[in-house]
């Protein structure tokens, strides 16, 4: 197998499938157990400093900012973190020096509200550092890889460009048409965690709406925290067993928080939240903001609950929801 | 404003109107949020009733009573034929399913390259920005990709890109297939606050379609670092018609958070 | 990519992912639009001698049966299908001599039922040939590779045994690991027919209970016939978009069918009907039995429904449905 | 019946009884129907509560009210922790989730191969069997295979298989490895109607775990072609009580379906 290219980004997250198979062998169960804890106990028990970790959702919507903040509030150092898509919880996180290595799809930006001032200057001054780049399907398929417990994906993108230059990726000629494909390399993150809708004590998991990539990230992680708007009887679950987009042998702890994804979206329940979204971009612009912003909403405070409170509560939480319904109009205080 | 529309518009109105007249009826568009997703919004309720929306992270073909802001949004399946996933709608992209798809930049090159990365040296850049999202994976797959740049300037159509995001034509032609990507596909169209492009079929290198109303030659190659090519034969690029702006304002946008008061 | 071993088999439903670009292209269609017909219709416009044909479902479980009985009546000849637990569909279409190519993953029998008479005796006689041999995930990933638009997909299954030496994959040796790997070649099949719990008349297609291969068989078929039990209104299918699990832009034809895969079983809905099954396998015991069968219910009636009611109509449904809700005891009149 | 039991139990009792011994509690196996099924479903009942019991095409964890008679049948995911899809099953496999995968043949050698395809040749066989279903994916990816062979005799305990269907430990020690399949992987036990065999540790051969009782060595070397290895010690299989009986015959397989009257 003949590589004709080579990207020069560091392979991070990568395994031999038999190295994997024996963590999952040892350190997986298969047992039906009761997995809750609280955030805190969550991140202390599978979160340590240069971590490869990843969120679920995508964008600002069903991300568990509750285990980004608990990562903030203990001061993880050194993490490597995928950019899949990360748009606050990265920026936070880099922002904070949390994590100082990024494997980039889509990060340093916002999407339509903006680039992100604090990670943007993280990476421009050299503290945090961009190890490989990739594209969203890349970064999709790196999971898919690691679910299917195979070396590697083949694809047709990324090639011809410096994206390929830049990723872990290798091109070989496929000999079944006799062109190049591109091989991208599976991915096991350390650490994953992904906030649904809802789950039971063991971890099996509903989510409503898109699954974006965590049918395949839930599958590939090494280690699962799920965080739950809602924990439900396990009686519930076997009755539209359909439902179940992650069974609990996947899982490792499950931490019920109740707008657990704040500022993000969450289908069918929240809204973004927009002026918390927009406060965090202003502040961000300058280091003295970035510390403002975390004594206030992140040291500041025991846990996400009381960041909620912090964040306007109950009652902005019904705006959220209102929102989230179409009921009251959008809000945009990021605009200039 | 560097055009004078007959009928008073802005440029974001201007460039969603173009992106929109490029969609076919009973094809498909895979939209980024902002004015991809207008125009392809705006097509909808003009020529092409049937046109189906995908977006990256799952939601196909949604009605959508207001404007998502994201394209991972609750929304974005809305009243959609399927809320799906990553896996699902890439897999369709890469296996040829998408027609159209849009894409943006910070630099473009003559053949349709795009640069999202970073401006300056990768390792310490100057400016980063956000990379490739699904800007690469539209660029290899869609079977006609749509260029929306909407401030051309020297600075932004360069020689070379600071950094290769995104493939248009690479070097040149033949040079994807030879990369290995997806034959058939490639950029199909570029639009600016100036004028609409297409590429040569020969070179692949840009060259003008039309000139947005009130727009001289010199103001193209004034704003632009390469040498665009000139045919003997262009046009004046179609205009909005009253209807189309009242449907932009009123029914699409009507906060004006993407296309602006 | 040096091929390091090949296996024999010939490759079944491969195209060039370029070529099948060009294929969905022109011939998949993604507008909206009213795709219903008749089966008789269906089979007629998208089944030709020759194709390379493969069943939704699994073994006796959610078959497009009255697909398979159309195919018998028009007497399509030549046809290659997917083995992959196929079990009464195969073995009715290859006992009947339509099907003369099968790539094996299981076949040829009725699994507990025992063994399938008349395919066998196919086989054994060099009437019907196997042209590769896989295994069930073999299968899966075919499909799933062909649903990627990639030309491979690699696996570390099938490798060191007779199955490999038979199929058409190719071993090669993975760049990331420097270990062996399988790779196993997309598939395409010509037709698929899969039957489903409802959709629409455009296609958009929902799936109760498991999915076994068909989200993947739907979208790497270049034709798809959807048979339903149920037309719904769009509008239902546009409440639930979670539901969807094959969208209308992968099907090119829906038919409705109640009771449409008799004598297999339909979750939520009716049971095996295990008289009608023992009844083929004791009659394809002799070759008279295949035509005194096929006389009776294939070319005997004009259609499924005739079928059906020659089957025992709506009192035989009923007992199935009965059955199903487990209300009635199991029979099983094939046990010696 | 080759063995006299203490309690009056035919040989598919006896075999199920056996395989479920196996299976350890908190641990997951892939079942295919018939006898694994019900080992499997015994288990449960009895030492392994928390056996995760999965089909390969998609039902997972499943609470049974009847046997079923397909793994694809609606019950395999009746109550059951996820519906899923054989995606997802065999790609947990692949991935290393299962621990415990059943497997039966009509031929099998001393090295754990298994023949499920056909007798005699290939290109026209004198039997056409149904080929590998999910044997070889079991086979290759469970953390331990453990076969079941009824009817153990020289004609299906042979020295070379007509078709090597399922991999076992190929051509003895290494050449799993060396064949690319995943590491520590591989047969584990093999039931019979006479004995339990496993898997010498070094040569990889069939070796005597325990003799069925009222089984003797010579009806073990009788019914075998190849040269099975009788260590010095071995025990005598341990028998069901009434209890493993009665959930057996009244709880599992009331109507006697799979093991019979």
């Amino acid at each position: 197998m003949e590589v004709l290219y080579e990207g020069l980004g560091q392979l991070i997250g990568w395994h031999d499938p038999d190295e994997n198979r024996e963590y999952v062998l040892h350190n997986k169960s298969r047992e039906l157990k009761d997995k809750t804890m609280t955030a805190n106990q969550a991140v202390g028990k599978f979160i340590k400093d240069g971590d490869f970790i990843a969120s679920g959702g995508f964008g600002h919507v069903r991300v568990s900012m509750n285990i980004i903040y608990e990562i903030l509030r203990q001061q993880k150092r050194n993490l490597i973190m995928a950019g899949k898509t990360a748009v606050h919880d990265l920026d936070i996180l880099v922002g904070n020096g949390c994590v100082d290595r990024v494997e980039v799809a889509y990060s340093f930006g916002h999407e339509i509200r903006g680039l992100s001032p604090a990670s943007r200057r993280m990476v421009e001054s050299g503290k945090c550092r961009v190890v490989a780049e990739t594209s969203n399907a890349g970064y999709q398929w790196r999971f898919l890889a690691g679910m299917l417990g195979i070396p590697f994906l083949p694809s047709r993108n990324l090639m011809g460009t410096d994206t390929a230059k830049y990723s872990s990726c290798k091109v070989v000629k496929d000999p079944f048409s006799g062109k190049l494909i591109n091989l991208i390399p599976a991915a096991y993150p350390d650490v994953a965690f992904i906030h649904v809708h809802r789950c039971d004590i063991y971890g099996n998991c509903q989510i409503d709406g898109i699954l974006v990539e965590d049918f395949e990230l839930a599958r590939c992680a090494r280690k699962l925290i799920i965080t739950t708007e809602q924990i439900i009887s396990s009686d519930v679950i076997r009755t539209e067993p359909w439902k179940t987009v992650i069974p609990f042998y996947f899982v490792d702890g499950v931490v019920e928080q109740r707008y657990g994804s704040h500022p993000c979206e969450m289908h069918g329940e929240y809204f973004f939240d927009e002026e918390h979204i927009a406060e965090w971009l202003d502040l961000s612009k300058t280091d003295d903001g970035v510390k403002k912003y975390s004594g206030k909403y992140i040291y500041g405070v025991e846990d996400f609950g009381e960041y909620i409170e912090l964040c306007g509560g109950e009652k902005k939480m019904f705006f959220l929801k209102e929102r989230q319904a179409m009921r009251v109009s959008l809000i945009t205080p990021w605009r200039k | 404003m560097s055009y004078i529309p007959a009928i008073e518009c802005n440029v974001r109105e201007f460039i969603a109107f173009t992106g929109a007249g490029m969609l076919e009826n009973g094809k498909s568009v895979f939209v980024g949020t902002g004015l991809p997703m207008i125009a392809g919004i705006l097509a909808q309720k003009t020529h092409a009733p049937n046109l189906l929306i995908i977006f990256e992270a799952g939601g196909v073909g949604p009605i959508l009573p207001e404007l998502p802001i994201s394209v991972g949004q609750s929304l974005t399946c809305h009243r959609g034929v399927a809320a799906s996933s990553m896996h699902d709608v890439m897999a369709s992209c890469q296996a040829g399913f998408i027609d159209y798809g849009f894409l943006g930049g910070a630099q473009i090159d003559m053949y349709g390259n795009i640069n999202t990365t970073c401006i300056g040296d990768h390792n310490l850049p100057k400016v980063r920005l956000p990379g490739s999202g699904g800007a690469n994976d539209i660029a290899s797959f869609a079977n006609k990709t749509i260029i929306i740049a909407a401030s051309q300037s020297k600075r932004t159509f360069v020689n070379k890109l600071d950094f290769l995001t995104s493939p248009g034509y690479l070097d040149g032609p033949g040079a994807r297939e030879k990369a290995g990507l997806p034959l058939s596909t490639g950029p199909y169209r570029v639009i600016t606050q100036l004028a609409t492009y297409g590429f040569d079929e020969n070179t692949k290198q840009m060259k003008l379609i039309s000139l947005h109303p009130g727009v001289s030659l010199e103001e193209v190659q004034d704003n632009c670092s390469f040498d665009m090519l000139i045919p003997e034969k262009y046009t004046i690029s179609p205009e909005p018609s009253e209807k189309d702006l009242h449907i932009l304002r009123k029914e699409i946008d009507p906060t004006g958070i993407m296309i602006g008061k």
